[in-house]
This record gives structure tokens, C-alpha cells and sequence, in this order.
């Protein structure tokens, strides 16, 4: 197990860390019994994401694919930010061991669950994902 | 301060002390004859681990005898286990143990119970040490054998282990110790301990890794774990290893030869440590014991962060340590460790353990101090949980 | 001649080659981090595990995830036989091996006789050949493992291995084979020869003592023997013998990269020195295959005379040889491997085993033989049965 | 197992070693297919052991207790010779590793065949030994 450059690179200088105070839509993700936390602040003008922020609790991988995952949908349009998939922020890092792609999950997740605070708060129906159904067992 | 290398891993591992190195390399080229052949020139080699195994036998207060080497602590606690279990299936088949102890002896028990041992798992309190009146209430006439850690590897709980041993004897139990984080740390007398059986492993005490040793009493029965050549009068097989185990009996003279004097200089940097870190990092706790714990050890649990992280900045400082995460392994549980001296899933995962040796200074020490505090908060500052308690959300 | 050390016994073990040692040594006292470890450090010591096991998989045609490193030979073929033995007593408790195996594979397979399963023990013709026909009527749908060695370690017989491994792998039957003499002797190749586990030990190519590897095919069921911490995917607990397993790593590479060139050069001295023996020594005969046999071995008896004392004499002049012989090792009955091939007691007794390796050089060779006629003409003058004999007593 | 210096030193250089042509009593035991024989040939006159030889296949120990154990009773009368114990032989070499104290033996044995050969010849009685009811049974 080992981490690519670029994980460590997100790690080390993460992009996007802290919250926004009056963010239009937040999501929060894991369970720190299981190691990881995900908090992720949207702040969304004319369908855009114009800004976000995050705050995790959890290992290098988690901490890194926050930041890329924040980078990678940060100026994008909701239904883009939606279609970001868990590999592609693993892969946008140069890839995760096997044991922490499920960091990479958590992001897609937390990213989904602060879109749809925001269609709630705006009475839009949420969209569905893989996750809707279920918490996402994580761990468990 | 400037970034230095500070090794504080010295449980996980240590490196050869130079003088343990040069006791070994002429068996490497030179002498290297087979310590079973008849020639004078294997001569060399016999004399050789016979002198280690004297010096094995002289730090434990066994006899030569009683001392066999084996290719490391994992299999001297396999074998001790495993060998005893199957040489006494006739007068019973419990055997007892704690939650606590090393994979090496949780999981060899768990094989055991695999094939129809049963296996009784004593809980431990707070600290990790275990409560001997449960102990003796776990005793049947089915008990077999008793294997409980000399000291802990994660939080360096030292166990009553004489007054175990004690209680074995009195009640014919074979008492086998797992020895590995004690030897060179604590005083150790298996006679007067009454100790059956203890594992050690060269590599915790400035020897080489891959070589270890079981002592084993005159007259305890347990079957092999590796049949073959009559080395190790019979109850080992395999060609020895032999520069290791030169190594391994030059570390363990150096390392038994004033353990006094090593504690003292190791727990005044380690005191040093905790109560630099106790003092400037809050929300932390000590885990372990507060004074029966191996000298150089050091694991404490920072709130609200994860220790993989962790570890991860700390090397960015030049700093190893490790940790009872269960980010930092792959695998879904927090040190089973952590858990059994009750500490939630959340708190052991911000564990962190430091384990000083003598490859550290004052200015390490330091030097960690210098680091930890801000890599903890930087941490914090972007932790989730921490801006809940912050909020007095939680 | 002027007396010399003329080491003739490279079969029990050999010394290491210079250039290994030189390998090995940043791993004891600089780079000695716990590949298990997160941070940066440790990772030079995982990286050169990594290594050394793809140098393995190369030399054996294996992939680098079917080798797991262990202490030894012994503890490969204990592991082998009885990890495939419990891992597979649903499918049949019956098991194949030959009369003369390494007792590391006897012994193992006596031990698993002990508790219920049941074993054949092949014969062997007169050179020491395992007889096809007889391998495949010893299977029965309850055999679950077939364990013969590659090459004899006394009297140097290679065995028909890819044949063996066909017949096993049509009847879909676990095949092992210990082919810790046969590694640097002997091309292998384990995809090819349809081998499912092969043991090998370091010290038998230039490599240290006291590590070993186990090949595992990819899909076997297959218990631990050491289990413990997470080391080797699981399969082998314990603290890697990181240099020890560096040192393997560059042996096997350095044994393999040219084995016919190694063989020529081997065989060209061996037979030099068989040829001198067979010519100036009469009564005497070879033991083992005249051609299917290790490159270094020579294994013959001296009729009349007995091998400790032989070994002894040779020892005078500075040769390093091996015998046959129970009165060498304190045993009772002289090798099961002479004894299995049909030779008399008093014959095997009589044995000589001289292997010959990378130190040994012509000189050595015409050493020896200006020696060991006069050695064995002495004992023979002082043999009450050489007596007899010129008097046709016998 | 290892040879004390004595041992090593009658082995290599042992006393005594061949036949006596005309010998007055000789005794032979052991077997090859045990690893060792030995052969001892008496030359008797007025009781006393004026020469004596032997022959012997075997270990290194084997060799050494002929060696040393006709060195003991060249010279000595026939009761002295009778009266030498294997210990006798295996002291008188600085001792014998366990597993080799029966090379000793053999030799006392050796002796007290040789001596009932030559009683017998001469129409005496043989004397009884603790070996006289069997042959034996070494490594049997
Ligand atoms: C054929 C064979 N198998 C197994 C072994 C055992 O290897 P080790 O002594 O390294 O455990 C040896 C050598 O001793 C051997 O020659
Ligand atoms: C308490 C304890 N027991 C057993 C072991 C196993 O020793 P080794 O890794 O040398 O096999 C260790 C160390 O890893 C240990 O700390």
C-alpha cells in the first residue's frame, strides 16, 4: 500500500479545506468508528458551483481525494459535479490502493449528498444515486 | 528547527547494533561451515551457537539447554503454542489467553479453535492488564495451557507475570509468556517467574531480524512445529541460521547486561515526550498503563483526528512512528489492542504510538515536540469532528 | 603436496558469495525499517523484498504473488506438506512421497501418519530413481498430495519432475517438490513441470542461512504453518528477514543466470575427481544416477571401511567431507537414502559424499586425490574385513 | 559430539595396530552391519600379555578405544587385562562422547574374548563376563 506522487501532493498541500459559512448545500459522508468523515460546502450561483470547500476526518487517501474531488468539480455545473465518479477522482490522483478506494466513494457521496441539500433546500426533487436507498455502509 | 531523521519505531523494529553486526559477519564468508558436520573447520560454527544459546540461557536464567532457536518470534509463539496444544490433547484442550496479546498468538489460537481447542480470551481493564482473579476463574481441569504477553507491543502494559506463573504451576498448567517487547526492557527470571515457555525475537533488541528463540523447560511436552534434521537437539529442524544467531546472542548480552541504566536514560526521554505532548496538545489521552509500561513507549490518542494522517505528516518531519489505525493497515477494525482497554472506534483511530530507543537523543525528542502540536492542529483545522466540537455540537 | 582446505561439502551448505554479503548489508544497520511501516523509510526495505521475490519468480518461472519468503528449507517443506495436508483433509487424507526424501519432508509426513493420514512411501531403483508406473498405482481418489524431491541431497539423483508433475496435475493432485539441492543445479521451471509447491534454501546457493522461500501456485489450498501478522499476503507471519531475504534475491539471480556454464565448469572438476577415485581406489562403487545426477555430487563407498573415520583422517589434511554413515551423526542405521537404494549396511557405512561447489578449484581436485588412496589403503590396513578378505574369508 | 584431544590423537596415530600371525588367543566382535569390529590377537607367555594387536572397522572412537585399550593391558597379567572396564578405556581417553561410550565397550569385550580363547585353548575354564550369555547385541 502505498501512495501515488500526486496523492501525497493533494495530502500534503490539500486543496479547498475549511467550510463555508453560508454554503448552499452541504453533505456529510462516513462514520468516524470507521475512520473517515467527509464534510463537503457548496456555494452555487446560476447552476455553477463558484465555490467549495471541505473538511475530512480520515487517512492520506481521504484527506487527498477531498481535494481533488473539490478541485475537479469547483467552477463546474451541478449536473457535471453529479457525473464525477469515484474512479474518476482516483484516477485524476494516479490511482489509490486497492484498500482505499473506498475514500474515493466517499467523495462522489458527499459531493451527491451536498447537491441534493442544495435541489431540497430549493424545493427541487433530489436526484437518485447508487447511494439513495441505503446509508452507505461503509465499513460495516 | 531543522527537519532531522527520528526513528521512534523501535517496537516495530530496531537496527543492528554495530558490535552485534561485527560479532556476526565472519560467519557469513568465513566460517560458515554446517554446525552439524564432522570436520574441525564446522567446529567454529557449533562452538558459536552454543556460546548464544549460553548467552540466551544466561538473560533469562534458564539453562542452555532449555533455549532453541527458531526463525523468529512469530514462529517461537506458534511453535509454543501449537506444539503444546497437540503434545497435551490427552489431558485436555482449553487453553486460555487475553485480548490483548500479538496476531502471532491470537491467531494461532484462533487455528487451534479452528480444529476443536477451545479458547478462552480474558478481557483486560483500562490499562490492558489483566485481572488474575478472572484468570483463575477461567481455569478448568480441561486447561492445558496458559499464554499471556510479557508486554504489550501497542500500549507496553507490562502483565503480572510472576504472580501468573505462580498460579500455572500451582495448578500443572504449562505457562507460556510472548516475550518479544520484553526482553531487554524488564528483568526477566523464568525460574523464579515460574515460566514454561517465552518467545523472543532477536530484531526488538538490536539483533538481526529473522531469528528468535523459544525457551522451552526441561520437561515440558510439546510437539515440533518444523520436523526434519536433528538440529536443535532434535526439536528444530533446519541448517541454523547461523551469523543470526550469533547476532541474536550478542544483542541480547548487550541488551540484558544493564537494563537498570538503559530504563532509566530511555523513560527520562520518554517522560520528557508525554509530558511535552500531555502539556501542549489538548484532548489527549495516555493509553496503556501509567507506570507498569515498557520504558520506551509512548501511545496516546488525539481526539477527533486519524492517525494515518497522522503518520503520514509526521514522516513529512523525518518522524516513524505507527499507529493502532485501522486506515494505516487496510484492514476494517482499529487495533484490537485499543479496543479491548475500551476505547471507542473514533478515539482509537487518532492513535499514535511512539516507541523510544537507543537510537534517540534529547534533541529528538525535541524535535518532535517542535512538530507533533502543529501537525495535530493542522489536522484538527480540518477535521469535521473537531469543528462539531468546536460548535459544542458534540 | 602441501597441505590445503579443500571444502568438498558445498551440499550442507555453502558460504556466502561476497557479492551477496555486499547486497545485504545496508539492511541491518541503515535501512532496517519494518516494511509493514507507513512511512518513507520503510519503504526501501519493502521495495527490496519486492525485489527479491521477483528475482526468485524469475529464476523459477513463477510470478512474484506465488513466493513467500520463510526461515529456511525445512520450514518450506514442513509448511508445504502439512499446510496442504489440513487445508485438504475434506478431499482425502493419503499422501505420495519416496523412501528418500530430506527428513524434513519424512518427518513431516511421519508426523501427519501419527494423526490419521496415510502415506506411501515409494521405493527407488538402485540409482535412486522413482518408478513411474509405481507412482501412479500408489494414487487413490483420496490423495491429496504428492511431495518428492527434485535431486537427492546424498547421492545427487535428479528425478523425472516434469513427468511427475503431469501425472499429478491430469489427476488433479497437489504436487510438491523440494528442490533445495536442485536450485542453481538444475533449470526449473515450475509453469512447465506443472509443479504446484517447490521449497528452496538460500545457504544452498551462496545465499545466507536461515531463509528460504516456498512457491505456492496460484489457486492452492494451503494452511498457514506460521500464523501471525499480516507479513506475506497473509500466508507467513513474522518480521521479514529483510536482509536475509535480500540475500536470497541476488543468490538465486547469481545461481541461475548461467546454469549450464556453472554445470560445465562443476562437472568438468567432479568428474576428474570420480575418474582419479574410480581409477586409484579399488572396491569401490557410485552411488546414485551415473548421469542423472547434481553436477557437484559424487557419493561412493569404500568397501571395508567405515565413514566417521574416514572423514576424520581427511580431515587431518584439510578436507570437508560428508559420509553416509550412522557412526557420524550418533544415529543407529547408516543414510535411509543408501540403504533405500538397495546397498548392504556395512557397505553404507562405508560411504563417502564429497560435493563439490564454486570454491573448489583443480588443485583441489588433484589435492584430494593425492590424498584419499592413502587415507582409505590406512584404514583399509587396519580393517579386520579387508583381512578377511585378501584371505578369502569373506 | 566431539573427540577430546587423546581420543583424536590415538586415532591418527593408533598403538598397536595389525596381527599377530601367531597368536595365542584372539577375539572378535561387533558386526559391520553396525558400523564397527573389532579384532584383538594375544601373545601370552607365563600370564602375561607380552604383545598384542588389533584390527579394527569402525568410528574414530572405535579406533582410538583399540588403540588405547591394548596400550592398557600390554604388559599385565591376564587378570589385570580381564579386570579393565570399558569406563577404564573411555577415561583413559579424556572421554568418549555419549553416543560412542559403546566403542568402549566393544573393546572391553574384544579383550575377554581374546583371553577365554586363549583359556580354552589351553583347557581352562572360560571366565564369565557380563557379556557371557549373549553375544552382544550392539545396535540391535
Ligand atoms: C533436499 C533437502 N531438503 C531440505 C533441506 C533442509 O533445508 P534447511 O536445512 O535449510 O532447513 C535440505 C538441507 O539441509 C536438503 O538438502
Ligand atoms: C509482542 C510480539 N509478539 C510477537 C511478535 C512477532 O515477532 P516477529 O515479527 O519477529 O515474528 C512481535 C513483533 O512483531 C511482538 O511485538
Amino acid at each position: 500500500m502505498e501512495y501515488s506522487d500526486k496523492v501525497m501532493e493533494h495530502f500534503i498541500n490539500p486543496r479547498n479545506v475549511g467550510e463555508i459559512p453560508d454554503a448552499d448545500g452541504i453533505g456529510e459522508v462516513g462514520n468516524p468508528k470507521c475512520g473517515d468523515m467527509m464534510k463537503i460546502y457548496l456555494k452555487i450561483e446560476d447552476n455553477i458551483i463558484k465555490d467549495v470547500k471541505f473538511k475530512t476526518f480520515g487517512c492520506g487517501a481521504a484527506i487527498a481525494s477531498s481535494s481533488m474531488a473539490t478541485e475537479l468539480i469547483k467552477g463546474k455545473t451541478l449536473e457535471e459535479a453529479w457525473n464525477l465518479t469515484n474512479k474518476a477522482v482516483a484516477e485524476a490522483l494516479g490511482g489509490l490502493p486497492a484498500v482505499k478506494m473506498h475514500c474515493s466513494v466517499l467523495a462522489e457521496e458527499a459531493i451527491h449528498k451536498a447537491i441534493n441539500d442544495y435541489r431540497i433546500k430549493n424545493g427541487l426533487e433530489p436526484w437518485e444515486d447508487r447511494f439513495s436507498n441505503s446509508e452507505h455502509d461503509h465499513h460495516e | 528547527m531543522e527537519k532531522r531523521f527520528v526513528y521512534m519505531d523501535h517496537a516495530a523494529t530496531t537496527y543492528v547494533k554495530p558490535e552485534v553486526l561485527e560479532a556476526m559477519m565472519p560467519y557469513f564468508t568465513e566460517n560458515f561451515g554446517n554446525p552439524s558436520s564432522v570436520y574441525t573447520f564446522s567446529r567454529k560454527s557449533k562452538k558459536a551457537i552454543e556460546e548464544a544459546r549460553e548467552k540466551v540461557a544466561k538473560a533469562l536464567n534458564a539453562l542452555p539447554d532449555e533455549i532453541f532457536f527458531t526463525g523468529g518470534g512469530s514462529e517461537a509463539d506458534n511453535w509454543a503454542i501449537k506444539g503444546v496444544a497437540f503434545a497435551n490433547r490427552d489431558k485436555g484442550n482449553h487453553i486460555i489467553t487475553t485480548k490483548i496479546e500479538h496476531h502471532a498468538v491470537l491467531h494461532a489460537c484462533e487455528y487451534l479453535e479452528k480444529i476443536g481447542f477451545e479458547i478462552t480470551y480474558l478481557d483486560v481493564d483500562e490499562y490492558g492488564m489483566v485481572n488474575i482473579d478472572e484468570l483463575k476463574k477461567a481455569i478448568t481441569d480441561r486447561t492445558i495451557l496458559i499464554t499471556i504477553m510479557f508486554a504489550n507491543n501497542e500500549i507496553g502494559t507490562i502483565q503480572p507475570i510472576a504472580e501468573i506463573g505462580k498460579i500455572a504451576r500451582e495448578r500443572g498448567i504449562i505457562f507460556h509468556t510472548d516475550a518479544v517487547q520484553a526482553v531487554g526492557n524488564v528483568k526477566i527470571d523464568v525460574k523464579e517467574m515460574n515460566i514454561d515457555l517465552l518467545s523472543l525475537a532477536a530484531h526488538k533488541f538490536y539483533g538481526p531480524k529473522g531469528v528468535g528463540a523459544l525457551y522451552i523447560r526441561k520437561g515440558v511436552k510439546i510437539d515440533n512445529l518444523i520436523h526434519g534434521g536433528g538440529q536443535e537437539k532434535g526439536k528444530r529442524a533446519g541448517t541454523e541460521n547461523l551469523p543470526g544467531i550469533v547476532g541474536l546472542g550478542k544483542a541480547i548480552e548487550l541488551a540484558t547486561q544493564d537494563i537498570d541504566g538503559h530504563n532509566e536514560r530511555i523513560k527520562k526521554l520518554r517522560d520528557r515526550l508525554l509530558n511535552g505532548i500531555m502539556e501542549k496538545i489538548p484532548y489527549t489521552r495516555l493509553n496503556g498503563h501509567p507506570e507498569k509500561r515498557l520504558p520506551g513507549n509512548i501511545n496516546v490518542s488525539f481526539k477527533f483526528i486519524e492517525g494515518e494522517s497522522l503518520l503520514l505528516l509526521l514522516d513529512q518531519f523525518g518522524i516513524c512512528a505507527s499507529t493502532g489505525s485501522a486506515c494505516s493497515s487496510g484492514s476494517l477494525d482499529p487495533s484490537h489492542v485499543l479496543l479491548a482497554i475500551g476505547l471507542p472506534h473514533e478515539i482509537a483511530h487518532g492513535s499514535l504510538r511512539l516507541t523510544l530507543g537507543d537510537l534517540n537523543t534529547e534533541e529528538d525528542v525535541d524535535y518532535v515536540l517542535s512538530v507533533l502540536p502543529n501537525i495535530v492542529q493542522r489536522l484538527r483545522e480540518m477535521s469535521p469532528l473537531y469543528e462539531k466540537f468546536i460548535k459544542g455540537e458534540i
